[in-house]
């Protein structure tokens, strides 16, 4: 038993960070911690410093220009991403259809693809949530049809973070229409210049642009845009979704969050002292940094268990409710700590905690989550 | 013991519930929201005409001497439609100044001019330091000549840039967070030496920090006595608080309907979200919720009496918004929950219903500050445990 | 829009409270009091002094003893007799099997058993719950077969309180086999002395003896003590149980708890002060308290609403959810603020947060209510 | 990174699950909290035997040099089978007492037996002013001749019928709540003036108040340094705590375990309750906090050594007792709430942890009480939001 990073993670450790101090542009940093949205440039000046250092997607096998870090290292450097305020690495492109390419494309999308993300000249976006399909990915109704050596595309997906700045799509789609829900949906790449495609921003209640509509009205498609085999989509997808519910507990984040709900506490004035300094303040939210210290301890479990076994468990279900509650926690204290400052839409208090609300619905819900571990953990 | 409307307040409410239905469509508020002053100077015309102005306002005041009750009904309309004028900065809480601390010709011509939807009103009480404790008043009134001199800055006074005159807390004695010594002075937005700050308000409202350099004001600007301001702003702000209260209770009722309406119709897996009990039992929950803060509001709003104990109002209503701000947590952000993605949606109506209720939690003092408040009205002899003069406890019998 | 009792109403209260005072024997009161198991002679004493005064059945048609109460007034004196420290009025002669006779049952029966009632010569028990069956009544198995002119009973019963001082039981058991589930039940009267019947007593983890197994092996019962008609059992049960779950708010003696509970946070010393002057666990209490406040004028609302229309809603549902959560809360509070007297075996603050643990289970567990009030409520 | 136990603590662990699996089966933990004692002395000879009264006590003070990972491996084999042996008392508090307090031959000697299963301890440091709080200290020791009297009574002493010897804080200088002046001091139980009450717990184990008057004892009787009792007294109860965080953990798991597999055995409306969403909802929560227990228990472990700093092991401690204090009250009511009507029976099992678990959330603090220790060990600097050193933000890299 023995808690602490070894000598080498130590290392390693402060290998990431003295980059991340050195290489991070302060004016993107300013930004991450005012909590203002980060641009286009923004993004793809930090990952082109990223690939230039060859982290940009640790991930990937060495030989399509990833690591060969452990699962503790690769952890780490997330954190520690965090920890130094440089934005996260975007997983549309990296973490989600790279993966998938990686292990069911053809050897010329791997060529094709994979070096066009390391160098940002292809932005990819996500199109797998549909507006009638919500947790229930399989009703999708986008439909691909084959026309010649095209699939022409209709349909809507939506939820799609920053569509706006992306070239790429990669499209759940029925190409089956009479096969049963799982079954005859194909996985498609789709270059969104492609005539019909249209982005239509959604604003979201805290007055962010960060999610999309993409609309797709006979949209032509070449067919080896196909990745993998036809109808074998519902595949990839699972396999794409195993990988995007890691990392989303924040705990680095949270950590971050949590001073600065100190730091409103500590400045707002309250019954002759500070509110930070009123005993029952305080008590809440030591209540929540205790339940976010057993969550940090729970997810290095996770990956002691996963370096182990080499294969992700079922913690990281618990580990992504546990974690979007300390979240929404976390920020409904903020927006109560700053008292009259948080009506005003210039401070973040507020609109912070609403943004967290969509946590424990993105990335499959936290209800979704439940019903996978009665199921599968607890044989229910 | 009668929980029913007279027919006069049933005419009220059906008057209010057909402008809102009328008027307050969905995109017609959006539009609103985004207007320059931020809400609609002809709905303030007809509020004036359709006589809501002056609806719970004393007759001797010239107003036509309803009841608190009158104001929760046209509140509870407002809450369910979102609607954006400055119905409770202006005639609740300046209205109720006027009203109760009015001690001249000018300031009933004022509150006559209000009344008649000509002047619109706001109070600027809380401070930088003050959080929400109207005791605690750093901006001073220094005696100059028979009239006084105002420095000190305001925070987020709702609508302060709409407001013709402001009902200022200002010190005339004692240290910052003496209880003696405050005083409620009428201050107009454009007299000499006001200056603002407006800002957007998360919730689609408007807001003003207004600061006060050296603003000169005759003795005439005084409501009530100087130096006992204190007593009527408590009033004035409980007054804001139960109207808050019904607001809330329509907000938090439209949030309950239109969730189950929604996991009704909404299908996931071949069925309708609401089959699943997880969800239904979290529909139930905000039913309860809803219900619970009602029945408080009606036990708030009862409260509210001029010539009333002082402490049993404050501990009425502080518990009413105590149990209000839990109850709208719950409601809102399971609202939220079970629409999902749509509910992060700034084009979708839910969640404007939950920025509002999450700021009506805040507003006039969050849940923290209200049950601090309960306790301390509660405990009229200084021990615990007996004694409290509770409403509840009285009509369980138990004392 | 009058939220105060009528002078009337208020006449009434004054009346209950001065009779209580006046007759209750103080060594009732005090074991009322001090949290003590009340034994049998307690109850009938008490009984006895209400017969006297023709205020043993209020719910009853004044035909047969009972009052010309409104719903109010019948409110009044339970809370009335709750504020007193008198013992509750024992449900299951006076408003369980009565109110079923009265409505179900034979002349004979009506004539023999409802003066038995009012004289305390009868103490009745309930026999519908089944070491099987929980919250899923209709499933239960208690068998009831025809032979000759009796029913002979076989099967057990559980969770049955203070059966080890009744004389009778009333039986729910199925007496056709055949039919399904809510068919084929009926609804039996049966003398305890029978030769068969057995009282195991159950202890509870409060350390108390309040409920009991009553198990039956071959017990002979004549015909005649069948109430209504044979199979018609499942609708007589369904109205006894709306009848029970009224009243189970139980809001007098919550604020009666709640002042004990200030008491004990009065008692403790807490940081050079006690624990009712720290803010934080003061306003834990209040938090209690307001919602107890609340609760007791939705139970008045409903009342209001119950007396316009003279039938109880769905809202006796979630004021018993409401009320059972307060209770527990409040107990949880208790245990808490005892400090290390809570662990001490002769305190009652633990015992009475283990105590009420059972008021979320029993008479219908709050999770049936919810489903209860997501159907026939919310439409669910 | 290892959360893994090396073979010898594998080895412990094998053996302590088999004694319980022998030796504590319901119904004889049932007859064994029912009997005299309220324990087995034949379980504490079997328990010196195996040396465990030794596990984790340094060897040059006779012990057999484990860590605090040994105590935590017997304490949650015990917590999960109700385990009555005066462990906790007698061995983690007593035992680490008298090895880092212990200045004289006469306390080795006593540490030997203890050791040797031939004397059991208890602590005596709670009082009826003090709560939990150690530094409140009534009971007093003024000085005589070379010795002491000592003039007090302590409360909730755990085993205190059965303790040979008392470890018991007293003040020989200072106010009832001065940090120095405390004194630790040995008094057995049977010397003149010790007066006892004994009782049950309500969670079938035995306690008792034990009162001290005019008690003479010899100057050998303080352990370390007369008047800076407090810190040896705050590290002797922080092992305590990590102690009975694992048996919480270990009773959890178990409620847990056996809550899962009740819902899937019971049958109603046809089918496993276990099918119905909201309880499966409930049993994932129960185990969410069985998994955050557990990890914050290997933290605040880890924490425990006499060379390291003070206010991390109290921060870290006190950090686990808060979380496992609060998911114990989930665990447990959750636990009777899904076992329903037998959930309340005395002769069902899951009753009885529950009681144990709701008692371990008081015992030696409860989870306000820990969430105070927590804040006030991490405001080392006095500032808030930053440089606070806690171990989860430096594993998150957050400093």
């Amino acid at each position: 038993m023995d808690l602490s990073f070894s000598p080498e993670d130590l290392r390693f450790r402060e290998e990431i960070r003295a980059f991340v101090a050195a290489e991070l542009p302060p004016a993107i940093k300013h930004k991450m911690q005012a909590g203002i949205e980060l641009e286009r440039d923004d993004y793809v000046a930090w990952q082109k410093i990223l690939s230039a250092r060859g982290w940009l997607a640790p991930n990937w096998p060495v030989e399509y220009g990833g690591t060969d870090w452990t699962i503790v290292q690769k952890h780490i450097f997330d954190e520690e991403l965090a920890v130094g305020f440089a934005p996260r690495s975007l997983p549309f492109g990296v973490s989600m259809v790279a993966p998938v390419i990686i292990n069911f494309g053809s050897e010329e999308q791997k060529q094709r693809y994979l070096p066009r993300i390391l160098s940002s000249e292809d932005w990819w976006c996500q199109g797998y949530s549909e507006p009638g399909s919500g947790s229930d990915l399989a009703s999708l109704s986008t439909r691909a049809e084959r026309d010649g050596d095209s699939y022409v595309i209709n349909g809507a997906k939506t939820w799609i973070t920053l569509a706006q700045y992306a070239n790429m799509i990669f499209v759940l789609a029925r190409t089956d229409p009479t096969a049963k829900k799982q079954k005859g949906i194909s996985f498609i790449l789709v270059d969104m210049t492609t005539p019909g495609v249209t982005v239509r921003p959604i604003e979201t209640i805290d007055g962010g642009h960060e999610i999309n509509e993409v609309i797709f009205e006979n949209v032509r498609v070449p067919l080896e845009n196909l990745v993998g085999t036809e109808g074998g989509g519902w595949t990839y997808a699972k396999f794409l979704l195993e990988h995007e519910r890691n990392g989303t507990a924040g705990v680095a984040g949270s950590f971050q969050m949590l001073d600065r709900l100190k730091e409103i506490a500590s400045e707002q004035r309250y019954n002759g002292s500070t509110l930070m300094q009123s005993g029952d303040f305080a008590k809440r939210i030591a209540e929540v940094e205790v339940r976010l210290t057993a969550l940090s301890f729970t997810q290095m479990r996770a990956l002691a268990a996963e370096s182990a076994t080499k294969s992700p468990g079922l913690e990281s279900s618990y580990i992504k409710i546990t974690g979007t509650e300390i979240q929404q926690a976390i920020t409904e204290l903020m927006m109560e700590a700053g008292g009259y400052e948080s009506f005003d839409d210039r401070s973040r208090n507020a609109l912070l905690y609403f943004n967290f609300r969509k946590t424990s619905i993105y990335a499959g819900s936290n209800e979704i989550q439940r019903n996978i571990l009665a199921k599968r953990m607890l044989g229910l | 013991m009668d929980f029913t409307l007279s027919s006069e307040q049933q005419q009220i409410k059906e008057s209010v519930d057909r402008f809102v239905a009328d008027a307050y469509g969905f995109d017609a508020r959006m539009a609103l929201s985004k207007s320059a002053d931020g809400f609609s100077r002809d709905h303030w015309s007809t509020f004036a005409e359709l006589g809501w102005l002056g609806i719970a306002l004393p007759e001797d005041r010239g107003g036509f001497g309803g009841t608190p009750v009158e104001t929760m009904i046209v509140m509870e309309a407002f809450g369910k439609a979102l609607v954006l004028e400055p119905f409770v900065p202006t005639v609740v809480l300046g209205g109720t100044a006027l009203a109760y601390g009015g001690t001249n010709a000018a300031h009933g011509d004022r509150l006559n001019a209000m009344i008649a939807g000509d002047v619109l009103l706001a109070l600027a009480y809380a401070e930088g330091n003050s959080r929400y404790d109207p005791s605690i008043v750093g901006t001073t009134a220094k005696p100059d000549g028979s009239g006084w001199i105002v420095d000190g800055t305001k925070r987020a006074v709702a609508y302060g840039a709409a407001a013709d005159t402001y009902v200022v807390s200002v010190r005339t004695g004692g240290g910052e967070h003496d209880e003696d010594g405050i005083t409620l002075v009428l201050i107009d937005r454009d007299a000499p030496g006001v200056s603002r700050v407006d800002y957007r308000t998360v919730d689609g409202q408007r807001a003003s920090d207004v600061t006060f350099s050296g603003v000169r004001i005759g003795a005439d600007a005084v409501l009530g006595e100087p130096g006992k301001g204190l007593g009527l702003l408590e009033y004035v702000l409980d007054s804001g608080v139960a109207a808050l209260c019904a607001e809330a209770v329509g907000n938090m009722s439209v949030m309950q309907k239109t969730t189950v309406d929604y996991i009704k119709a909404r299908e996931q897996f071949g069925v309708p979200i609401g089959s699943f009990q997880v969800l239904q039992h979290r529909a139930v929950d905000m039913l309860i919720e809803v219900e619970l803060s009602r029945s408080m509001l009606y036990y708030g709003t009862v409260a509210i009496d001029p010539n009333g104990d002082a402490k049993e109002r404050m501990r009425a209503i502080s518990g009413t918004k105590a149990q209000i701000g839990r109850s709208g947590r719950v409601v809102g952000e399971s609202a939220i929950q079970l629409h999902g993605g749509i509910g992060m949606s700034e084009e979708y109506m839910i969640g404007h219903y939950f920025k509002r209720m999450s700021m009506l939690g805040l507003a006039l003092g969050d849940t923290d500050f209200h049950l601090r408040r309960f306790i301390a009205a509660g405990n009229k002899s200084g021990g615990e445990g007996s004694g409290i003069g509770s409403a509840g406890k009285q009509l369980a019998g138990v004392n």
